[in-house]
């Protein structure tokens, strides 16, 4: 390909994250998978919730949604569906994602929709200044839990897996290259294609750091993990501890998408097609 | 029985086929030229109970289902014991003596009673229960001196060509009752001309579902609530052949998104509830208000509060709607009269959600919802208005949120090269960069959030002028003004009709179908000379009557409520209007 | 700088310590003996942008946060470029010279530029950044002649004996600034008589916990949302102490509905939001109002629409709260209008809840949520009143929702033996049972819905005779009536004090704290003889002045709307006065 | 103990369930678990959302609340902690518990609540007369999917096991005595326990019937089922076919409830507690 054709992802805004967020290295790591893929900015949706986390798309040159708390995955099925031809990432915090939005969350997962779901994993609530989130540990003393969290934490590696996303993995900002492969290939599996992203809140959460996690985590690839056992991945999934995995945990190809079985594309793509009804007989006829 | 019309009743219990019955007969009326209103009453339960439907059929048009039955199918005893001694003079009452028994020394002058072994006659041709029904209705055709033929008809398009058994046996359990009563078992005056004109005859629902479709609706997201479901029986039943997603969601959370999602992608989006699923919906349309995303809502009323009465009908929903979202953001409500109005409203609705990019919510109510109407057949060759698109050659002076004078800034969507930009909930400037990015604590980031927050809210001067106000019908001087919203007009405009006949006095009828924003001068105007007014509504507050009241400073004479969770009735109007006015 | 009072501001990039910095000076004011006002203006962003805080400390109680700094800590360039030219005159500005830069020949006349350098004399003690607030609050307190212990007692209660090598950093570097300026760096005129008079300062949020606290909540659900979420660290931090289960919930359909299910388990229930939470409690509030459990739901206010100012003040949520749930249901609004009254209030809504059971709603908004006031001592020995409780010796007259004349019916708890009921939010019959199970389809059916929707709605009545009218300050009779609601109260105050001493023409404020059932009667009789008429309130489109009108008609002669997020000054309302008045 | 003692669960209330509607079973077994349980009608809650299934409580005598639409589990949760001494039992729909209310399940789940959740699953919406439910099998034909369902069924024995329940079994309205059994010894568990039943919906589910299921359900028990090795119950939970499995699928003893953490319970019971406050020096002195 001609190199004109390599677009810049990155808009002119500056993110106000702290320094050191964790969300700095997701960003570079879509803008990555973004110009690496060669996808032009204007059929590239990125869909956001609210948290630190979900102010990423202001940093891209896409289009994109900045939405509300939790419903991420509804607004980028209706615009998946709408115009199937875009590239839809949806992207966004633990809190968001697997908080408040997780219904949302497993139903987009067994539509298996061809839309990539970027989770900033920092086990805390960032925006709203330290509260627990779904995803923090157990004990973990927040501002809402200042005798420790007595939740267990969702896990949700095991949730997609149970929920029959097609590509599920799991990154961690501390390895950006890592990361930016694993939305490369989200992107460019048909299907629902999970990104959980550890991504350290440094401000809010001193427990789950980078240092933290780099003695632990592993990578599954590296240990010939096989991709399509879907035992072999639940038991990962369940894995945390001293060894905690990253990497691509299960994929499941040529599972037909919701895209190949819509009805309505008979017709052509919705946003292509004529408004409006041209031989309403059968219509009135039924009616009458 | 009235001139030229007739009330048809069947009642059973829950899962008689009562209403399948009574849409049967509703659309033999509407082939035989009839126009046709129904009520269906029926509960929150799928099996037992007591409900009934009404099919009123008259030579001039009929807004509403109106009273007492002329004819009545009773297809259990409950029916009998509550309905039979309902049944006007001259009328007629079909039942199964082997299964009813009728007080007859409780009925009204001149009613026939029919008794027809049913059940015994059905059974030559089917062993369905359900057929027994169609003997009744075979009886009714005949009493009526309808043409039997216009019934075959209606049977077969009901069960198409492939199922030519089933029509046989429906058309021969309809010809032995029909036999049966020609036979000298009764016959009634000779009520009404039938004639060959071609009309539609649709529920509410249909008939928005029908809008959408004319409209040029493609994504369609709803989760199942009476009595909004219907809209999406329509729709996914018909809307994928015409390329429309049509998606049930998984909540109304995810419908309200959803169709934000596809509306921001471009496509006319629409999805539609009751005030449950409304609800649920409060923060969605506060997203789709601050983003400039059209979408169409419908919010389907019925009797609350919470669950409440969910197969009731009730117009308590409005300060919902009004109130829906924090915050201040434009929205128009409009309210439909009737099935009509169903159909041109929604076309209406999406073109003011394109043109000022904004939620637009239709209210109906059950009774209007689920109920059948006739009428002419819908011309779906509509106008449609996309609204302000950006110049497409100038991607580089593109503002998604320009402030201008009329509140509405070029839209662009995805997959037009040049015209990225975000769409947020975030306060933001005119190219969509959040105030807080950009400017966090800046001094000017006030002056840019006012400027922002003055556009979005100008755009409610130009739906006001994009809507008509309320219309005044009946005379234009009279001595009282029922002021009403929504569905109330049909019995209103008949309870008027009867008091100005029978009565020295004029009343005359002041109603909205643009609820918001409101009409505030043609309010005035009108009500200035109004000599005593009274609201007439389907709820305990008065909710229109305090939209207007704070719209205007105008307090409404008197107040007529229902909430019940049965639609007015003619005669609850006339009645009050009798009392407010001192009649006797 | 005005005598007795002195308004101090600090100002940085968020991140800087700016709030916690000013809170250890609020507090250094309050056990001085003054009174103080805080205000916060800060960004959605955790770092970077511009934020400050101002404490406003006088001899006399203030209400409100005041307008220009009289001391100013500028901890960068953007606070001096924004605020130096507005210190007053006499005033101070303290900057590390190696870091910010003060155009002096913008100053006011007789401002001190108090050079300190920072960040060096603070090294000694620490190498935390934050270390040179800690230097200049040292220097103010020099400057301004306070006891140098009082706020070094200050410092030791915040970090408690446990961490004593922090407070000897603290006060060690705060002991540098004060020394600094007490080398004859500068001096302020002696603003403020100091006493030992003990009072606490409070944020409203804090308020509201502690008024619940002493309410006896025994459960507080919540999801954190800005500015509601110290209610929920507050509680969190104390409450389970008290036997109080906190619980953050997975969002805040959960939050209520968890309290509705706690308060139907007979403990008080609590649960706080702002108003995009709030969207999504609307359709559990309706359940609550039909179930009739009693619920206490705190909706502190921000800018809108949809996620809108974050971090930003606003009243817009009023139609919200009005319009909340399908259907109609009884409900109290309630705006306390200031810190003092959130905790009253907060009392107030718990025996209002209990004795009506339903649902009572506390509104609030950022500025009073978050903001520091001082009040007296709270007395938590409040009064509590849980309402009718069933007859235990009575089980078999038992009738969950007995129809009464006062619309409340007797209560009883999981675990009362005999007491069995089912809360149901379908519509129920006297006992509990529903409609649709017993009566489905019988003609009584709908006279039993009515007399239950009638039995809830007339607890309105009652509510409305156990809450006070709104609450007329000033001068009897004026020449301009205010009329305002919650947190509005204190610059409107402030601004009508200034006007009336400066002017022949008295202005008054009529002051709404029960918002809702609205004091209808109250209303009118103190407004029929008002002169002029203005509504000021922090929103659009004038949201109470709606209200008011919708249940009274009468129409503010004048409005004054404020949403660019940040809360009324003093000066706002007093050149709108002037405007309206026609004065100079 | 004596015989008085055992107490009467059923209300005077008929139910108008459909002739043959499997949620007659389960009114039957919960009475009957009740009832073999030796509790006590006013120390029993039952609490539903809205459904046909979801008026399960009018036909017991004990307290109850039939609330809205998929908040089941919140509201029970708001019970069980405000008086943990309650039998707290939650019934209602496949689209209550798994549609709109999944994300609450999923929550309710991960704190192990010492709760049981009845689900009387139809794979159809009853009340509303007929729409796909999320347990709809894929190509289901109902009114709102009139060309079949699209997307991949949820699975709540997997989600149950993905998030936490110690207690996940499933029952079948054909089987009236197992089902008892299971929601028996649910009861009896001390934590969050998940009932699933399959409970067949004569008038609008036309395909998984009585007859659909008898001759493919097995009983995990029979086949000695190790219920404590989550990695079997993982296969149980995936395999639907030609054999599907009722029983417990997985148990989890000694996991340390919700009620064992929650720190307010150091002071009593809340309900039990004297409101208010009667040494307030120290939040008084906190506050100066
Ligand atoms: C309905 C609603 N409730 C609450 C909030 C407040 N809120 C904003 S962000 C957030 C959580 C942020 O956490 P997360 O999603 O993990 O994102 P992070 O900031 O950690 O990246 C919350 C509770 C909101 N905006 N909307
Ligand atoms: C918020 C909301 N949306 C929709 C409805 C309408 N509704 C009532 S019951 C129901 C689904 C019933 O299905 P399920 O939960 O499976 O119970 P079933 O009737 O099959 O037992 C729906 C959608 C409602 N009551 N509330
Ligand atoms: S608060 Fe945490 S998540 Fe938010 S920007 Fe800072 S480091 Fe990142
Ligand atoms: S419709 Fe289905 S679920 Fe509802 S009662 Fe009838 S059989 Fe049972
Ligand atoms: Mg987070
Ligand atoms: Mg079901």
């Amino acid at each position: 390909m001609p190199d004109e054709e390599v677009y810049e992802f990155k808009s002119g805004i500056k993110p106000m994250w702290c320094p050191g967020c964790g969300d700095y290295a997701v960003l570079n790591a879509v803008h990555k998978a973004l110009t690496n893929l060669k996808l032009e900015p204007w059929r590239v949706a990125i869909i956001s919730g609210i948290g630190c986390s979900s102010n990423l798309p202001h940093f891209l040159t896409a289009f994109g949604v900045h939405g509300i708390h939790g419903r991420v995955m509804p607004i980028a099925t209706g615009l998946k569906l709408a115009n199937p031809e875009l590239t839809v990432i949806g992207t966004g915090g633990d809190g968001d994602g697997y908080g408040i939005g997780v219904g949302h969350f497993i139903h987009a997962m067994r539509r298996n929709l061809d839309i990539t779901y970027i989770v900033m994993d920092n086990q805390i609530y960032g925006l709203t200044t330290g509260q627990a989130s779904p995803t923090s540990l157990k004990e973990m003393k927040t501002k809402s839990t200042p005798e420790g969290v007595i939740e267990n934490p969702v896990n949700p590696i095991a949730l997609a897996l149970a929920s029959g996303a097609t590509y599920i993995s799991r990154g961690f900002s501390g390895d950006p290259k890592g990361l930016a492969e694993l939305i490369e290939a989200g992107i460019k599996h048909k299907g629902f294609s999970l990104v959980d992203v550890f991504s350290p809140c440094v401000t809010y959460n001193k427990y789950n750091t980078y240092d933290y996690f780099r003695p632990k985590v592993y990578s599954l690839q590296k240990e010939n993990h096989d991709t399509k056992d879907m035992g072999a991945a639940w038991k990962k999934a369940l894995e945390w501890g001293e060894k905690i995995p990253l990497g691509i945990f299960y994929v499941a190809e040529g599972v037909p998408t919701y895209e190949d079985l819509e009805p309505a594309y008979r017709q052509g793509m919705p946003l292509k097609q004529k408004l409006g009804i041209t031989d309403p007989r059968e219509l009135i006829e039924e009616a009458m | 029985m009235k001139k030229g019309e007739v009330s048809f009743r069947i009642g059973g219990a829950a899962g008689d086929g009562v209403a399948s019955s009574a849409e049967t007969f509703a659309r033999t009326c509407t082939r035989s030229g009839l126009y046709v209103s129904t009520y269906s009453f029926y509960q929150s339960v799928i099996r037992g109970g007591h409900v009934w439907t009404q099919v009123r059929a008259s030579e001039s048009p009929v807004n509403c289902h109106g009273e007492d039955p002329d004819v009545l199918i009773c297809l259990n005893q409950d029916t009998a014991d509550f309905h039979a001694k309902n049944v006007t003079e001259g009328g007629a009452i079909i039942v199964d003596p082997n299964a009813v028994k009728v007080e007859k020394n409780e009925l009204k002058k001149g009613v026939t009673l029919v008794e027809i072994p049913l059940l015994e006659l059905s059974r030559t041709y089917s062993t369905a229960q359900i057929m027994k029904n169609t003997v009744a209705l075979g009886a009714v055709v005949g009493l009526l001196d309808m043409d039997f033929d216009v019934f075959v008809s209606v049977v077969k398009s009901q069960f198409g060509t492939k199922k030519q058994d089933v029509i046989d046996a429906n058309v021969g359990a309809a010809k032995a009752g029909h036999d049966f009563v020609a036979k000298g078992n009764g016959r009634l005056q000779h009520p009404a001309r039938y004639t060959k004109v071609r009309r539609m005859l649709v529920t509410g629902n249909e008939a928005i579902a029908m809008g959408a479709l004319a409209s040029g609706v493609k994504f369609h997201a709803q989760y199942p609530m009476t009595p909004s479901s219907s809209i999406l029986h329509y729709l996914a039943a018909h809307g994928p052949r015409h390329g429309v997603v049509v998606k049930q969601s998984e909540d109304e959370l995810a419908s309200i998104n959803m169709a934000i999602g596809a509306g921001f992608g471009g496509v006319r989006a629409m999805t539609a509830t009751s005030g449950g699923g409304f609800s649920l919906m409060v923060e969605g349309l506060g997203l789709a208000g601050m983003l400039e995303v059209p979408v169409v809502v419908v919010l389907a009323q019925r009797g609350g509060p919470s669950t409440g009465l969910p197969t009731k009908t009730e117009q308590g929903d409005l300060n919902l709607a009004m109130g829906a979202g924090q915050g201040d953001w434009p929205r128009a409500i409009i309210a439909p009269r009737n099935q009509q109005e169903c159909f041109d409203m929604t076309v209406k609705a999406f073109n003011l959600a394109d043109v000022y990019q904004t939620p637009i919510i239709l209210m109906t109510d059950l009774v209007l919802s689920e109920s059948y109407g006739t009428v002419n057949t819908f011309d779906f060759n509509v106008p449609i208005n996309r609204g302000m698109m950006a110049d497409e050659s100038k991607p580089e002076e593109f503002k998604r949120y320009l402030v201008t004078e009329s509140g509405v800034s070029p839209r662009a969507i995805p997959g037009q090269k040049g015209f990225q930009h975000i769409a947020g909930s975030d306060e933001h400037m005119e190219d969509g960069t959040l105030i807080s990015d950009v400017l966090a604590g800046l001094p000017n980031s006030l002056e840019e959030r006012v400027k922002m927050h003055d556009k979005r809210m100008r755009k409610l001067n130009g739906m006001l002028k994009d809507t008509s106000g309320p219309e005044l019908w009946g005379p234009e001087r009279a001595d009282l003004t029922l002021v009403s919203w929504g569905s109330t007009q049909g019995p209103l405009r008949e309870a008027i009709s009867r008091v100005n006949a029978e009565n020295r006095i004029k009343v005359n009828s002041l109603e909205y179908c643009y609820v918001f924003p409101f009409h505030t001068d043609e309010t005035k105007n009108i009500l200035k000379s109004a000599s005593l007014t009274m609201a007439v509504e389907g709820n305990y507050t008065g909710q229109f009557a305090r939209l207007l009241r704070a719209e205007t400073s105008i307090e409404m004479n008197h107040h007529l409520h229902k909430y019940d969770g049965e639609p007015f009735e003619p005669r609850h109007i006339v009645s009050k209007i009798k009392e407010v006015m001192k009649l006797a």
